[in-house]
């Protein structure tokens, strides 16, 4: 019962977040949506998804829509500069015949997944993995099968994943510029938000650490750790402080590819000595985990701090 | 019906609601927040199937790969709202030219 | 049913009542200001009922710290958005104030 | 006891629904955002009521996580709304 209510909940707010009027409702529903998803994802006992959805999802690209709503004009409808008033007003004498080929094709993929739903269903039950992850799990260093599976069995994934977070910063340079320059609001020189900046600071750094401590043997990690190391950066971004014309620019630079660097060093300090790629020694492989995840999580802090500072930025129009 | 078919359907139901606001709605942002829904389905998918699979905790696969998933989504989503907002900066546009 | 759980149950239907009194007055209440004072007051306060009947219900010290913690945070969180969005509410009126007063 | 945990969290995700109205109808981006604030605080308790429900603590560490990140979502969303004022929103 619970289960079919936030389903149908998630669903209503999964349609209402993409048929909304206007831009902050979609947004605000976005974050509801990561709301009920995240319920939705406790329900399924799965907590370190929830974590990393609560963080990400919609924490940070909450925060990332609703900054850049500001360069748009807030109507759903998009305005469009070139175009004259009879093509500004075209779309709604459009019609509905215009949507016909995307919903005939969502109705199409949609019965197929049903039909593959319904084949996977009838599969045995009890296959997967987690028998062999339970075997291998007093090898791995830590007691969380989802750490483990992150770090030791699959630490591939999580190395390339560093490295596909890192990229998108660079790709996020490339598109704009990197100059870093306040934006000047009056908003953050109010003594309320100043203090609960500074509150909100030890806070959100405890909080993290401890995360990315209990990752070892229950639901967290390095990811959720970052992301909330990560909201330092931009609490204190939005408060006035800028925190990337402080540090030095190559301590910026090591902060944001230690993580990855560290991670490759340990995989070929492994093969060298014989073993496969980021398979550590048993014996010491609990404090691999634990300095891997805390370097992981500086980098992942440091990335998306480094993305929103990009992004909020005052965007000038450009002369040519 | 079991909790894994309920979360199963909804993430079929999900991924086809972003797939038709990927097509249908105009505006960039929204077209960003379509293909976050459509991955929000697809990560349902994964950990409905790994709840299904439990014995004494639920199947860490999927959970771990749903984990990098979604970090790897917000990465692209900020990619794509970087260039979105460039597109708005430099041409003014808030849209494709194609589907106004 | 012993008398912990009698005790729990009372603490989450006050709880539940003071959820639904806040939901009511944000649906119902006519401007901004009022309805922010229904949604923070009402709603934290039910979630502090919610929170001492599961502190009981768990009756484990560590949990119990966590959730007081957490509705302390709840506490300070909510009070700054309210006062953020009220000043920003009032700044965004107050031009026009001025001018009328002029 | 299970039963009624069940119709509590059922009520609280009804509450959750009832105030989306708001968000739909509210006249005013800020009339918007409280609601930001309902959800947060209303998922919190879904949260906890679900932690003791199913005995696992872990869950408040979601619940903290919301809780943290809600109020980061409203700093930001005036800072960048106060800079807005001009245009009706």
């Amino acid at each position: 019962m619970i289960d079919i209510l936030l389903a149908l909940l998630t669903i209503y707010l999964a349609l209402q977040c993409l048929l909304a009027p206007r831009l902050p409702q979609t947004v605000f529903m976005f974050f509801a949506f990561g709301l009920a998803l995240a319920l939705a994802w406790v329900r399924l006992g799965a907590v370190d998804v929830a974590i990393t959805e609560a963080a990400v999802a919609s924490g940070f690209l909450g925060v990332l829509f609703l900054d850049a709503l500001q360069d748009f004009s807030l109507s759903a409808s998009p305005k469009r500069r070139g175009a004259g008033k009879d093509s500004a007003t075209q779309p709604e004498k459009q019609g509905w015949t215009s949507y016909l080929p995307g919903v005939a094709l969502g109705v199409g993929l949609g019965l197929f997944l049903l039909i593959a739903l319904e084949a996977t269903w009838k599969m045995p039950e009890g296959g997967g993995l987690t028998a062999a992850v339970a075997a291998q799990l007093p090898q791995s260093g830590v007691e969380h099968p989802v750490t483990a599976v992150l770090l030791n069995f699959r630490a591939y994934d999580t190395w390339l994943e560093l490295g596909v977070i890192l990229l998108g910063l660079l790709a996020i340079y490339a598109v704009g510029g990197v100059k870093l320059y306040p934006r000047h609001n009056n908003v953050a020189d109010d003594p309320v938000l100043q203090q609960i900046m500074w509150f909100f600071t030890p806070v959100l750094f405890l909080f993290g650490a401890f995360l990315l401590y209990i990752g070892k043997s229950g639901p967290g990690g390095a990811f959720q750790a970052g992301v909330l190391w990560g909201s330092i950066g931009i609490l204190l971004h939005l408060g006035g402080k800028l925190v990337f014309s402080v540090i030095p620019r190559w301590v910026g630079q090591v902060l944001l590819t230690v993580g990855l660097g560290f991670f490759l060093f340990l995989g070929f300090f492994f093969l060298a000595r014989g073993a496969a790629v980021f398979e550590y020694p048993p014996a010491y492989a609990g404090l691999l985990i634990l300095i891997i995840e805390t370097l992981a999580a500086i980098s992942i802090a440091t990335t998306l701090t480094a993305i929103f500072a990009t992004l909020n930025q005052e965007n000038k129009k450009e002369v040519h | 019906m079991e909790t894994y078919q309920i979360y199963s359907l909804t993430s079929a139901v999900l991924f086809v609601i972003g797939l038709g606001g990927v097509f249908v709605s105009k505006h960039f942002i929204k077209k960003i927040i379509a293909t976050t829904i459509m991955g929000g389905g697809v990560f349902l998918a994964f950990v409905g199937f790994a709840d299904r699979d439990a014995l004494s905790f639920a199947d860490p696969v999927p959970h771990a790969l749903v984990i990098t998933g979604i970090v790897v989504a917000v990465a692209s989503a900020s990619f794509a709202l970087a260039l979105a907002r460039r597109i708005y900066q430099l041409s003014g546009d808030e849209s494709f030219s194609n589907d106004k | 049913m012993s008398i912990k759980e009698l005790i729990t149950i009372i603490l989450l239907v006050i709880g539940c009542f003071f959820f639904l009194a806040g939901t009511l007055g944000v649906l119902r209440f006519p401007d901004l200001f009022t309805r922010l004072h229904a949604l923070t007051k009402a709603d934290n306060l039910g979630l502090g009922f919610i929170a001492a009947g599961m502190a009981l219900h768990i009756a484990s010290p560590w949990a119990a710290v966590k959730i007081f913690s957490m509705w302390l945070l709840m506490l300070l969180a909510s009070s700054t958005s309210c006062y953020l969005i009220a000043r920003f509410e009032k700044e965004k009126d107050a031009p026009k104030n001025k001018k009328e007063e002029l | 006891m299970d039963l009624f945990f069940t119709i509590v969290i059922i009520f609280l995700l009804l509450n959750i629904a009832l105030g989306l109205i708001r968000v739909w109808r509210g006249p005013t981006v800020a009339d918007r955002l409280l609601t930001t604030q309902l959800f947060g605080t209303t998922g919190m308790a879904i949260l906890l009521v679900l932690a003791g429900y199913l005995k696992q603590p872990t869950f408040l560490n979601v619940a903290i996580t919301f809780n943290v990140l809600a109020i980061l979502l409203v700093i930001g969303l005036v800072i960048v709304w106060n800079k807005r004022k001009g245009e009706n929103p």
